[in-house]
């Protein structure tokens, strides 16, 4: 028996929490001496306001789906994956690679190889940590933060002696050809008001595609079903005959894969070229993204969106009033993260016993039982 | 209506590069009244929606800071033609673009010489934010610098790190620092954003000379900071904001001719530079206006003529 | 290599190795008592601020140092509540802080002092200053010993000591206390602490808020010692790799020493030599840069077992589901 | 003073979780220096009911007296003072934590340990004496056996100079040998005054050991009578409101062809120590093999390496005439369900199920790869597994029948019912059970006995481990009994008794003894 409806639970709870979170946040816009009503109008406004900014705030969104689902496959196989920033920067070189060294015909061949290439990367950057964990032990919370780092290393190094188009200042590639150039909202949609600067291009549908696959994968599948199994515990499956290596190995493909595919939003999508530090902290937003939707494709999906407005109205809200930083907007983040994530106990207790009482109210109301 | 400015990731107080643009915005305004509007970035995809909406908004010229926001530029200028951009470190292409390139490998040529002729060892030092070409060109200018005033001088260069905690890490630049010390370096020249706090905190605390970079470090540590490398950001800007719609486009580069760059002299440093330094730096500096001698900027193909351990 | 060089490195370990040290220490305590803890970055972060800004306004390192440490308190308060009176999640509590402490030290910063998030540099008594040890001069000749006591022993701010300190008072405390043990317990199986007529909370409290002080004494440390005042982001990703450390040592206070001196000794090799030519190949800057990481990666593959964490970590306590 | 007063009285204790009233308006009282039993169904309260005495859950209402005072005890600190003990049903031990670590904590004399540490020592050698409570103060917890483990338990309370005693199924894991053990050291215990209360499942315990016996029912307290005065079948009647049948009824087995030949099979344990010497046996179609012993000699391991979760040293195992791989690759427990193995683990919380699983997430497991299970090459058929387990709940009568429930949600009988029914259905050739009814109600043994046996009349072979020697006796048609990694010998049930296997289980042949 439930102690509470599920609406309450998956709605209620977390818009409550949200809402205490952007309470705080209004009394640290009070101490640096802004309107927080006004911030908050500018925020959302920004957002979610209009297409200009949706296409922000969906843009950014896909980054963290791809970041979030990343991390909730592994974290489902019970492990924890801090390499979802170095997973996604290899998944960038291989996109790299892909969209400068063929002359390709048409976007959407060079997108499915592109896809193909972050995701190999990505997960080829995962697949070292996996083995060590798998084979020896090493725990994959050291060897994946050392493969960020290494993974940075790599990076600079490519783009200012590889790739750096001579003769230019930037550590970073070419511009891709405009034959790879993904359409973006505006491309597809030009009636929903998108302008043709905006970010928002196709790979948001992947991201949609890929929340839809894992959930396949997670609840649909039989490697899934084991995925989830070794992840409650090791020796129950070991018991059903399931691989622990195997497990293991394929969860973490999957993950570091994921995080690669973030790439033909960030990389190909957006920039048309890699820059030095293309994640951005997506990696690590992520990290919250998969928690806060509980390792669940729906809740990473909200959780990811919730993050784009976040962060598309920081931007906008840092644009519009000369006082807020964006260390502000850090703090805004924070305190979503902290009250929708860790606090939401707080709020859930009390609720859990008023709907409690209110059903013990109502069964006294109904003596027929 | 009013002119914008665009910061870098680094922030505007990054105590260099940033800041020195944001000095020059502030001169501006307090010098004409005026008022301008400005933006900092947290992400790379915010480079190309803060422009656009500088550009919509009506600000013209929309002045950005770093090399970053070259491609970006060279995409969405056409858009704006009613626009004039200008661009601080990088070359874009565009009949509405000013862009600004500064000479930094002369400026360094002359901090260079001067840490030569100050060295007592023999040994100098620099540290650099991330092997970038943009910090290779500081390096590389400075160390033929160094050579000029002392041939048999050794020059010790050092990276902070690869990712962007390599500009904040003031603590990883003061052990680099006292790394460099314990090679005998008697002067080190931080080019390296907010991790050149450390350096020069701990060049201090050593008792050894530093050299600052961008903007006139000399004050931070009176007494104690050979010179700063000086890179006229805040008059590029300043010079911009003031043009306003008249603002020319095209390319232009500020080297020591224009007084883009240059190395700093005031009460901080005055007893550490001696008349013969300054004669002979100054001699320099009219020698590479001249033409009399050429530094090599190591943009232009990837080396330096000068071996750096 | 020289003696002489060989020293200096190692010097340089030790200042290295001292900020990670007391933020590896403050997860072990933290983290024995079952509460993980990835929030040990943030925490560095705003004892970093609030020890410089403090100690700039006050003039004052000790009053600085007292502040940091109430900042990374109030930080890990907040960790305790999330993680042990609501039992929340521990690792999204963690991130937030992270988030949280690198927004709020600018932006407090900035209100402040208007320098861009910094704290104006600090000087004189507002700073540790190195202490030498007494003889360490007139020792100083001797040959080997000398060397080694004045160049390596001495001369390190009394933090370095401190934290040095802090290993075997550590291992004493774990094994050798009443409250050691009740904190291994907790960190065990909070079921049989509770009904060993123990409070679990009380327990796990006291753990977090121990983490608390030494993630103070960490930043306190980066910003009044090693450097001069705060720049954001100072902490650069320390607290991880003081993560990695605790793993690393299994999470045991004199493994945590050799996990730590190990990452410093690897970070001032990878710093003293990033310029080498091997066959006439110059190796790049950047293989060097991440050379500690790769290192790490095979000395974990190679050497280190399988690491267990306390049982019941990360594992809010719920007695009634 | 007056005349005694009841040394614990609980007057009118409620309690719910959640949505779930676990104890309803109970009041109970116990007279000092006697054994009170209580008994009741899986999830009836009993476990809640003391746990709320002990103060480790607190009460939503009503009042508990000691020695006739009224005592609050909102935690079990309050508890411990007003000298109540309490041995848990799944133990509160720290397991990587020595003997004596355990023992004093939370009773440490100061804030350092060594002398608390020394003094614990020094007592725990007079209690051993005392009551024949033997364990090494320096072992580490985790490496002893349950029973030792247990003794542990009971160690902490004597510490602790607690009067009352509450064990919760203290004997669930027990040797028959342990078990009198244990209601010796209970009987002394009362000899000194203390009181005791002893909830378990087995009747017989209760009217061996016990003055007076409660009897609950759906959280309610039903009866409390003199164990005098009652007999097993009507506290059974009491507990599950039918009438139980407490032996196992079965016809003579009728063995056909041999399933299974196992030959000197030797098996080491992760850190190489040898558990299995060279086993050698054979089950037959249609026969119970029995398999008993102290845990921890080997039949842990016996179970694994059939049902392919450890790899043997070497050996053969043939099933059906065809040899299995007991290395490699191909040694798992797909491969041996393929080959008609069926398993019931014995541990089914760690094992046998997924605890945040569903239901019928869990009647999957295992056999996911199931053609049946399958919508197609990559999907599986979600509804055909919730309607097959449906059907399996309804056949077994697992309560509650509700395919989407977490199998953390049921009580232990109802788990154990799950994974019996999973495994049995699968129309094994050979069925391993492990404990087949630990911790689980009188009605659910009846119930998992029965099944037992009537698939070894439709002539399977099974192989049964299990510590109760009742439940060995009355099912196996041979009994094996094992002793540090041998057989020590082959008897027939009906040619032997518990005293002999008793014997042989500690490792005494007939002869010797
Ligand atoms: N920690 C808990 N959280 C939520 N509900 C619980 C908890 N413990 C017990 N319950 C509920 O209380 C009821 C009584 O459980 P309890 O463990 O007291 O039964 P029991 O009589 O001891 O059963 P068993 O004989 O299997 O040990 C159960 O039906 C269960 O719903
Ligand atoms: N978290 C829970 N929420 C709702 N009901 C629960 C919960 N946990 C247990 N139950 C209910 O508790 C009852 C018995 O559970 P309990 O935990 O007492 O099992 P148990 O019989 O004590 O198991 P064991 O013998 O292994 O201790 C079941 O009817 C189940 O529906
Ligand atoms: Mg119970
Ligand atoms: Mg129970």
């Amino acid at each position: 028996m439930d102690k509470m409806p599920k609406w309450a639970d998956v709605i209620l709870i977390p818009l409550i929490s949200v809402i205490l979170a952007l309470l705080v946040s209004g009394l640290v816009v009070l101490y640096i001496g802004e309107s927080p009503v006004e911030a908050m109008q500018i925020m959302v406004r920004g957002a979610m306001g209009s297409a200009y900014g949706w296409g922000y705030t969906l843009f950014y969104a896909t980054n963290f789906i791809f970041t979030g689902l990343a991390v909730a496959v592994a974290f489902h196989a019970r492990m924890f994956n801090i390499g979802g920033e170095g997973q996604a920067a290899l998944g960038g070189l291989g996109v790299a690679i892909v969209c400068l060294s063929v002359p390709w015909p048409h976007w959407s061949l060079a997108l499915l190889v592109a896809c193909g290439a972050a995701a190999i990367f990505g997960a080829a950057w995962a697949a070292i940590p996996a083995y060590l964990q798998a084979k020896r032990g090493s725990h994959i919370v050291i060897t994946t933060i050392m493969f960020n780092f290494i993974a940075s290393a790599l990076l600079v190094y490519l783009l200012v002696n590889v790739f750096r188009v001579p003769g230019s200042m930037a550590p970073e590639t070419a511009r891709f050809a405009d034959a790879v150039h993904l359409p973006n909202a505006a491309d597809i949609a030009p009636w929903l008001g998108f302008r043709s600067s905006t970010p928002l291009n196709i790979s948001f549908l992947l991201a949609l595609l890929a929340c839809f696959l894992v959930w396949m994968l997670i609840w649909r599948t039989r490697l899934g079903y084991e995925i989830r199994a070794f992840g409650h515990s090791e020796t129950a499956a070991v018991y059903a005959g399931i691989n622990p290596v195997r497990i293991i190995m394929i969860a973490m493909l999957i993950s570091g894969g994921l995080a690669g595919l973030m790439a033909t939003n960030s990389v190909m999508g957006e920039a048309e070229r890699l820059v030095i530090d293309n994640v951005q902290g997506a990696g690590f937003v992520g990290i919250a993204v998969a928690l806060m939707g509980r390792s669940h494709p729906v809740g990473v999906f909200l959780a990811a969106i919730l993050f784009g407005v976040l962060y598309q109205g920081g931007a906008e809200l840092e644009f519009e009033m000369p006082a807020v930083s964006r260390e502000m907007i850090v703090v805004i983040q924070a305190l979503v993260i902290l009250f929708t994530g860790a606090l939401d106990n707080m709020v859930r207790m009390p609720m859990e016993k008023l709907f409690l009482s209110l059903r013990r109210r109502d069964r006294a109301d109904s003596p027929a039982e | 209506d009013g002119p914008a400015l665009v910061f870098d990731l680094g922030g505007k107080f990054d105590r260099s590069f940033n800041e020195a643009a944001f000095n020059g915005a502030q001169r501006w305004a307090e010098e004409t009244g005026g008022e301008y509007r400005e933006i900092e970035l947290q992400s790379d995809a915010q480079r190309e929606q803060a422009l656009r909406r500088l550009a919509e908004a009506g600000s013209n010229p929309v002045v950005m800071a770093g090399f970053a926001f070259g491609s970006v530029l060279d995409t969405i200028a056409p858009d704006y033609p009613e626009t004039t951009f200008v661009i601080i470190d990088s070359v874009v292409d565009q009949p509405n673009v000013q862009s600004i390139i500064f000479q930094e490998h002369e400026g360094s040529f002359l901090v260079g010489m001067l840490a030569g002729m100050a060295s007592e060892t023999g040994v100098v030092g620099f540290v650099g934010g991330m092997d970038i070409p943009l910090i290779s060109r500081f390096g590389c200018g400075y160390a033929q610098g160094v050579v000029a005033a002392n041939p048999d001088a050794t020059v010790i260069a050092n990276m902070t790190g690869t990712t962007p905690a390599a500009w904040n890490d003031p603590v990883r630049g003061g052990e680099l620092t006292r790394g460099q010390i314990a090679q005998g370096a008697d002067v080190v020249y931080a080019a390296a954003g907010g991790t050149g706090v450390g350096v020069l905190q701990t060049a201090a605390d050593e008792g050894i000379l530093s050299i600052g970079v961008d903007s006139n470090q000399n004050g931070i540590h009176p007494g104690q900071v050979l010179t700063s490398m000086l890179k006229r950001v805040d008059v590029a800007v300043y010079n911009a904001f003031t043009a306003g719609d008249e603002i020319e486009t095209g390319v232009t580069v500020l080297g020591l001719a224009e007084d883009g760059v240059g190395y700093a002299l005031d009460e901080n440093n005055a007893e550490l530079i001696t008349p013969e330094m300054q004669e002979a730096v100054d001699a320099a500096r009219e020698q590479i206006i001249a033409g009399e001698i050429v530094v090599h900027n190591f943009s232009d193909d990837g080396t330096c003529p000068v071996a750096m351990q | 290599m020289d003696f002489l060089t060989i020293l200096q490195i190692l010097d340089s370990t030790v200042r290295l190795a001292t900020p990670l040290l007391l933020a590896c220490l403050a997860g072990l305590y933290s983290e024995r008592a079952g509460i993980f803890d990835i929030g040990l970055e943030g925490k560095m972060l705003a004892a970093a601020f609030f020890s410089a800004a403090v100690a700039f306004t006050s003039g004052n390192v000790w009053v600085g140092l007292v502040a940091g440490i109430a900042a990374s308190c109030v930080l890990s308060g907040i960790h305790g509540l999330a993680s042990i009176t609501f039992r929340g999640n521990q690792l999204i509590s963690g991130v937030a802080i992270n988030f949280l402490a690198a927004g709020m030290t600018v932006v407090i910063a900035q209100t402040w002092f208007q320098q861009g998030g910094r704290t104006p540099p600090l000087q004189g008594a507002a700073r540790f200053q190195e202490i030498t040890l007494p003889f360490a001069d007139a020792m100083a000749n001797v040959p080997i010993i000398g060397p080694i006591y004045s160049e390596l022993i001495s001369g390190h701010s009394i933090l370095v000591y401190m934290a040095l300190a802090i290993v075997p008072l550590t291992w004493w405390i774990l094994f050798r206390t009443r409250f050691g043990l009740r904190l291994r317990a907790v960190g065990e199986n909070p079921a049989a602490v509770d009904t060993a007529g123990i409070s679990v909370m009380g327990a796990r409290y006291a753990a977090v808020m121990i983490c608390g002080v030494l993630c103070g004494l960490a930043g306190a440390y980066l910003a009044t010692s090693l450097a001069a005042g705060f720049v954001k982001d100072m902490s650069a990703g320390r607290g991880f790799i003081a993560l990695a450390a605790l793993i690393f040592a299994k999470w045991r206070p004199w493994y945590a020493l050799y996990a730590c001196l190990l990452f410093g000794l690897l970070d001032a090799v990878g710093n003293r030599y990033q310029n080498i030519e091997l066959v006439g190949v110059t190796i790049p800057v950047q293989f060097m840069q991440a050379l500690p990481y790769i290192l790490t990666v095979v000395i974990l593959a190679g050497f280190v077992g399988k690491a267990i964490p306390p049982r019941a970590g990360g594992e809010p306590y719920v007695k009634e589901r | 003073m007056t005349q005694a007063s009841p040394a614990i009285e609980l007057k009118g204790i409620s309690k719910a979780f959640g949505p779930v009233q676990a104890n309803k308006d109970i009041s109970i009282s116990v007279q000092p220096g006697t054994i009170h039993g209580i008994v009741g169904e899986n999830g009836a309260g009993k476990s809640t009911l003391m746990s709320i005495l002990y103060g480790f859950y607190k009460a939503d209402a009503g009042e508990i007296f000691i020695n006739g005072k009224l005592t609050p005890i909102p935690d079990s600190q309050a508890a411990i003072s007003a000298g109540i003990g309490m041995v848990h049903q799944h133990f509160k031990l720290v397991e990587n934590f020595t003997v004596v670590e355990n023992v004093i904590l939370g009773a440490e004399d100061g804030a350092m340990l060594q002398p608390s540490i020394a003094k614990a020592r020094k007592l725990l050698t007079e209690l051993a004496e005392e009551y024949g409570l033997n364990v090494d103060p320096d072992a580490v917890v985790e490496e002893l056996s349950v029973g030792h483990q247990q003794r542990v338990e009971i160690l902490k309370q004597l510490y602790r100079k607690a009067d009352i005693l509450i064990l919760d199924e203290p004997t669930g894991v027990l040797t028959p040998a342990e078990a009198d053990q244990l209601f010796r050291i209970l009987g002394r215990l009362k000899e000194e005054g203390k009181t005791i209360i002893l909830i378990t499942h087995k009747l017989r315990e209760i009217m061996e050991v016990t003055d007076t016996v409660s009897v609950m029912r759906r959280g309610q307290m039903t009866a409390t009578v003199k164990t005098a005065e009652t007999s097993p079948p009507e506290l059974a009647e009491m507990m599950v409101g039918r009438k139980v049948l407490l032996r196992v009824d079965k016809k003579p087995a009728n063995p056909g062809a041999t399933i299974l030949k196992v030959d000197d099979l030797k098996v080491r344990d992760g850190k190489g120590v040898e558990r299995l010497k060279g086993i050698s046996f054979h089950i037959r179609a249609g026969e119970i093999l029995g398999i008993a012993g102290v845990a921890g000699n080997g039949q842990t391991e016996l179970l694994e390496v059939l049902g392919g979760m450890r790899p043997a040293q070497s050996g053969t195992v043939i099933l059906n005439n065809d040899q299995i791989d007991l290395t490699g690759k191909h040694s798992n427990g797909q491969t041996r369900r393929n080959r008609g193995i069926a398993h019931v683990p014995e541990d089914r919380q760690q094992e046998g199920l997924i605890m945040p699983y569903e239901a019928w997430e869990n009647i999957a497991f295992g056999y996911h790869h199931d053609p049946k299970y399958q919508r197609n090459r990559l999907l599986m058929n979600n509804t055909a597994i919730r309607a097959d387990t449906m059907a399996k709940m309804e056949r077994y009568d697992v309560r509650p029948p509700n395919p989407r429930l977490p199998a953390r949600n049921f009580s232990g009988g109802n788990q154990q019912k799950l994974v019996v029914a999973r495994e049995m259905e699968r129309n094994p050739d050979l069925l391993l059970i492990g404990q087949p009814t630990r911790g689980v109600d009188i009605g659910a043994i009846e119930f998992i006995h029965q099944q037992i046996i009537a698939l070894r009349d439709q002539g399977k072979a099974i192989l049964l481990v299990s510590v109760e020697l009742d439940e060995i006796l009355g099912l196996s048609d041979r009994i094996a009994v094992m002793f540090d990694g041998h057989f020590m010998g082959e008897r027939l049930p009906d040619e032997t008794d518990e005293r002999e296997l008793g014997l042989m289980m500690a490792g005494m042949t007939k002869g010797a003894a």
